[in-house]
């Protein structure tokens, strides 16, 4: 079946298109403004060569100070991570989701937004919000779920949050975020405020009902959204190509009538232009953009995973070769903004950082039992009253006094 | 004071509280050009426009979500589901999004929107615009769920809603949508979130009912009072959280129950009732419990007015229970 | 923002593509299946003129019999509709949902099927059932929903059904049918039977859940579908183009990996053509294609609506004067196939078979009350015993003895 | 007869029924390659191959909406859900498609469908992996609604869900999967649906309990014992179509209620046990039932043990129901 070759018969009238004619006339002239075509027609952005050097047509022109935040900050994530691997395998954290092979997608993507956009994460984005200024023992206390955790041990590790930094709450469904930012950005928008909300999720998210249902409603709204997929290979042990049949994931953008940018995920300066794009078109009013940011996840998908079961070292040692950090550090060492010796001082001070967050976190008491029973609601209802005042009574985890 | 019809005195609250507050908008299917598909919000599009009256593509889950969105962001929007019966396709964004934001956020966020939805049988809408689903969100932490029966309590109950910093149910009986006027306030006035109301004063068996079940309860009373069976009828308004005091007081005096809902039996909100007075007020009891409800079956058309359970169902009940 | 313009640096390694990487290499190869260009190049599809001739080259080439099978199926369903709205205006049906306009496109496409494949309808396609062979008397009873009805009464009028015709149970949740097509396909790939599932929804489906996952997964799976989109224009009041801001609803497609074609929905000969190619391509084992017929709603969404709050007489107009029916008319007088007088005589026995249907089914008792409790399950448990007594010991309709 | 876990006892009920039955496959997220993220469906690729065993694109809609059509078709799909908490995206296609369908279509079509989920708390989940949904499901007429507690009913449970002509859903105790191991045959057998068990047999309080509660309350029981204090323990297995002859039988002997359950209260299960039993056994009752339950609220992280009704909440509402 070839549709190319597909021709209307010039018989007089024009070829009914509902499209034209339902409706007020806006609709209308919206059909009209072409989309760009699917990405499959273009490669990936890439800015970093194999040499470290960058392409410089394409080179977002970061200042070393910008350049070497970046790469900090995807350090200290990959740092963070390594030892949080490690407490869980000791039993002293329940829970994690590494994101070792991610950080120039997590991070780059955050680092071309204004602080004032919001960010509008899935599990994976710690490294994002410990960018934006998420403080670490903030952090690490919600790892271990104790009294000094802001959600009171409430939610599993790496279910953070932040309000103040716009970065919305984490929740473990698939997909459910995805709308959340569109409502932000037609909030947005509404108000005439210069903000973009950015929604990160992965490859097995687009195959939700909250991707389908945020794509079309940004697409229609003319929302200003960021629609940022990581796609990262593998949703648990399904891979790309056998979530979604499509070429690309990109294609996807154009059944929604949005532009999509596809670029080299373990590529931080080819997200931080490509994300820069995304988010200028949306501020200057153009609406929503589709971005896939291509990566892998090198680890497990989480501490409960064991990925031996569906992939080859081989595959995982190619993408070992493409390590995010490792193209990061070449770059500035090639740009002269970087050297061994930063390296070393920057490891050295993140690793007490964090041992120091860790040492903190172990100190803490569990949280409140009461908390239990507390923001359900607004205010706390007779009946949740009542079931704080009978899990109290004979609880054998004692309250403090 | 106006005479309104339900359908007139939501419009209405919706009407005045977008006037008082700019941050209140409203969006669902078919809800702008032409006012929703029972007109409930008819004239909003003139007067706040396309900014604040939002038709919406179909997806359920995409109004509840981005509505959560926009309230995440500060404004306090309106959804309408055509049919509670459509509610299902947002149920995720209710159960796991709306309801729990607060909580495991550490109250750094928080959602106050409503979600309005007709409710209920009593216009032949077969299984599909005839489902009474409030039991799945009461049983759900973190939610709100309000069922009005009158104009009057109906566009109180919205403005609460509306005020409320929690996600709320607003579940509407379409039954009674243009089934009776009432003198309503035109300015803006509250009726307070889990009040109960007396409807009717009895001494010898409680009844409990909501919505336009409501009105067959109090038929039956009526029927129940010419065979000298005093009944105290009552409204909870709001469903959950209940006032349960007011509910616990009567049947601690008349020691009697019969719950009544058009929802199907089987874990509806009628057994919680039963179980909480079961629990609160064993003592008290002189006759079973009993519930009038819907059956468990989907929702027929033919028959709907012998799946309901109108006066004809809840008159026995209330007269064995008493003489019981 | 233009993407086409974007270039991969050539550095040397090729880019990262974690759609090929990922997996187990049947994804890989996959991925290099090129899926044809979006719709949005390829105007629909037409066949028959406005001076009735068909364009020669795109002619499903129908014998007589067929082409005249298909317009009488069209007159009598459009007969039949016209006559239910009158009855529901009367109050002796309780509702109805007309096709007014599109009957090309529903009886075109379940024309263009074998009668060993499944039809899965929405609402709006009881002239589909009625061309397969759905009995007159079954459907008017079901309108009435008496005691001839197969549902007993349980439905709405226009929730008909038929297993021997191999067509599903309507439902008026929009889109959850569509993923029952894929599972109807998947079952029959796997049975190795030549069979296609072919399913019927609006452009306003598009945007629901099973929507997305339907097409996901028939991509995914290469089940052998054909998605039948009647965009008649709008969603009770919503224009196509405010449901969706892709250019066309065909763009759909791509994003899911699979083919679409799309045709003038008001052309017999157009639709049987398109939909007879999609399922020679799910037949030959190629699997789904979305298919958008193009058509419009000339009358109201139900006979609860009233489309002059949403919509100009003025475009209206317009579609009459594309009428499908008149439009196939003028083509079998072309032909030589029809007459004024075979036209009269149809009308007429039409009409004939329709009132004694009416009378027939307005004789009829409601179903038997007990029938509310019947087949909730296989076997009736207690529960419903119990309440299917109670339910009758207070019944004010009194079951037949 | 081999030792078997919880998760191997599914496992094993999956293999043979398919070997017996071609209709019969497998799908989900994960469960072919990995054999799900619990391990319950690993080896089924291997012996059965790709076309019945599906590794499915992440949409539980679309899961179960396949899965319907396939069902319509003839087989007998097994749907898996990757945790019971994951239920929301295809609760529509359950509540409006699956439970409806056979009714709908006056019986000319039917789902011989089941749907597999872990469910409850034990693994430290959180919110989100943690929930017991079971009331939204009893709630929904159509559905069946099974829960093993061990090894030897879920096979025997399992094989009859599968053989049975409509939905079920077949949760599983997730903290049991792994905590003990029992006898089990090799062969096919089946566990009849909708027949409860009396696990322990008592008279002075009834104690209904499922799933990995079954385990905590049989704790309590024994606690109560040496306390002369005698427990008749139930497990209903069956949640809905319920077996409620035994229960009814085993309160109008005891006159006493306790019930646990994982879920919150507020419309769980747990209140349409009480409602039923005070309804229908209102003159044998001596003391308010009782419920021991999950709280309302989301299911917290840290305070796990103490969010579930565990044996110490347990035991001192079985002594107190006991000693009214
Ligand atoms: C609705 C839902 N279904 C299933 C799961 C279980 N689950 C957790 S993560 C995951 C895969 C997500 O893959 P992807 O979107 O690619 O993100 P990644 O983990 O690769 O970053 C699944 C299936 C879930 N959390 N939510
Ligand atoms: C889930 C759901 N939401 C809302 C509705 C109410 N509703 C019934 S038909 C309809 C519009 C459907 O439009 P379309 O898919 O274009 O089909 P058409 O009626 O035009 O044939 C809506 C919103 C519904 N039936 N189901
Ligand atoms: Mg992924
Ligand atoms: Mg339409």
């Amino acid at each position: 079946m070839d549709n190319r070759e597909r021709r209307t018969t010039d018989t007089g009238s024009p070829p009914p298109d509902a499209r034209r004619t339902g409706g007020d006339g806006r609709g209308a002239s919206r059909a009209h403004e072409r989309v760009p075509a699917p990405p499959r027609d273009r490669p990936a952005l890439r800015v970093i060569g194999d040499d470290g050097r960058p392409d410089t047509e394409r080179d977002p022109q970061l200042t070393d100070d910008e350049a070497v935040t970046i790469y900090r900050a995807m350090v200290r994530s990959r740092r963070v991570d390594a030892r949080l691997l490690k407490l869980q395998r000791q039993g002293r954290v329940g829970f994690h989701v590494g994101h070792l092979g991610e950080e120039a997608a997590i991070i780059g993507a955050a680092a071309a937004l204004e602080p004032r956009d919001w960010i509008v994460p899935c599990y994976r984005e710690a490294g994002a919000a410990l960018y934006r200024g998420f403080p670490l023992q903030d952090y690490v206390d919600h790892m271990f779920g104790n009294a000094g955790d802001f959600a009171h041990g409430r939610q599993m590790p790496d279910h953070f949050v932040s309000e103040p930094l716009h970065i919305l709450s984490v929740s473990a469904p698939i997909g459910t975020q995805i709308p959340h930012a569109v409502g932000l950005a037609m909030a947005m928008k509404r108000a005439g405020r210069d903000e973009v909300a950015a929604v990160y999720f992965g490859d097995g998210a687009t195959s939700s009902d909250g991707f389908h249902s945020a794509m079309n409603f940004a697409g229609v709204f003319k929302a200003p959204v960021v629609f940022l997929c990581r796609n990262n290979g593998y949703a648990i042990s399904l891979p790309t190509a056998r979530q979604c049949a499509a070429e690309a994931l990109a294609d996807k953008a154009v059944g929604y009538g949005m532009p999509a940018l596809c670029c080299d995920g373990n590529d931080a300066l080819a997200v931080v232009a490509t994300v820069r794009e995304a988010a200028a078109h949306a501020r200057e009013g153009r609406g929503p953009t589709f971005v896939e940011l291509l990566t892998y996840r090198l680890g497990a998908h989480s501490t409960s995973d064991d990925p031996t079961r569906y992939r080859d070292e081989a595959e995982v040692e190619r993408w070992r070769a493409r390590d995010p950090v490792v193209r990061m550090r070449a770059y500035l060492i090639e740009r002269g903004a970087w050297t061994e010796r930063d390296e070393a001082s920057l490891v050295e001070a993140v690793d007490a950082e964090v041992r120091e967050a860790v040492v903190a976190a172990e100190a803490k008491p569990k949280p409140a039992l009461h908390e239990m029973f507390r923001e359900v609601y607004e205010a706390q209802p007779w009946h949740l009253r009542d079931q704080e005042r009978e899990c109290l009574s004979v609880a054998r985890t004692k309250e403090p006094a | 004071m106006a005479e309104m019809t339900l359908v007139q005195a939501i419009g209405d609250a919706l009407r005045v509280e977008m006037r008082d507050d700019p941050d209140v908008l409203v969006l669902g299917e078919d809800v702008a050009r032409v006012g929703g598909v029972f007109r409930v919000t008819s004239g909003l599009l003139d007067e706040f426009g396309e900014d604040r009256v939002l038709d919406t593509p179909l997806n359920e889950g995409g109004i509840i979500g981005t509505a959560i969105g926009m309230a995440l962001y500060g404004l306090r929007p309106v959804a309408e589901i055509q049919f509670a019966d459509f509610i299902y396709p947002g149920f995720d964004q209710l159960v796991s999004e709306a309801s729990k934001y607060r909580y495991r956020s550490g109250g750094e966020y928080h959602v106050p929107m409503v979600v309005r939805a007709p409710y209920g049988g009593g216009i032949k809408g077969g299984q599909y615009h005839s489902q009474s689903p409030e039991a799945l969100f009461i049983h759900t932490a973190g939610l709100k769920v309000v069922c009005p029966s009158n104009p009057y309590d109906a566009k109180g109950l919205l403005a609460s809603a509306i005020r409320d910093d929690d996600p709320v149910l607003f579940f509407e009986p379409k039954r009674v949508y243009r089934a009776m006027k009432m003198d309503v306030p035109g300015e803006r006035y509250t009726v307070p979130l889990s009040q109960a109301k007396v409807v009717r004063a009895g001494t010898d068996v409680t009844c409990v009912a909501w919505g336009a079940m409501l009105f067959e309860a109090a038929a039956a009373a009526e029927k129940c009072a010419a065979e000298r069976v005093s009944v105290e009828l009552i409204d909870p308004r709001t469903l959950w959280p209940l006032d349960l005091d007011t509910l616990l007081e009567s049947v601690e005096k008349t020691g009697r129950l019969v719950v009544v809902h058009e929802a199907p039996r089987t874990c509806g909100f009628g057994a919680e009732l039963v179980a909480l007075l079961s629990e609160r007020a064993f003592l008290h009891l002189e006759a079973p419990p009993r519930r009038v409800t819907g059956f468990d079956t989907p929702f027929p058309y033919t028959h709907e007015n012998e799946y309901l359970p109108l006066e004809h169902r809840i008159t026995p009940a209330l007269l064995e229970t008493a003489r019981y």
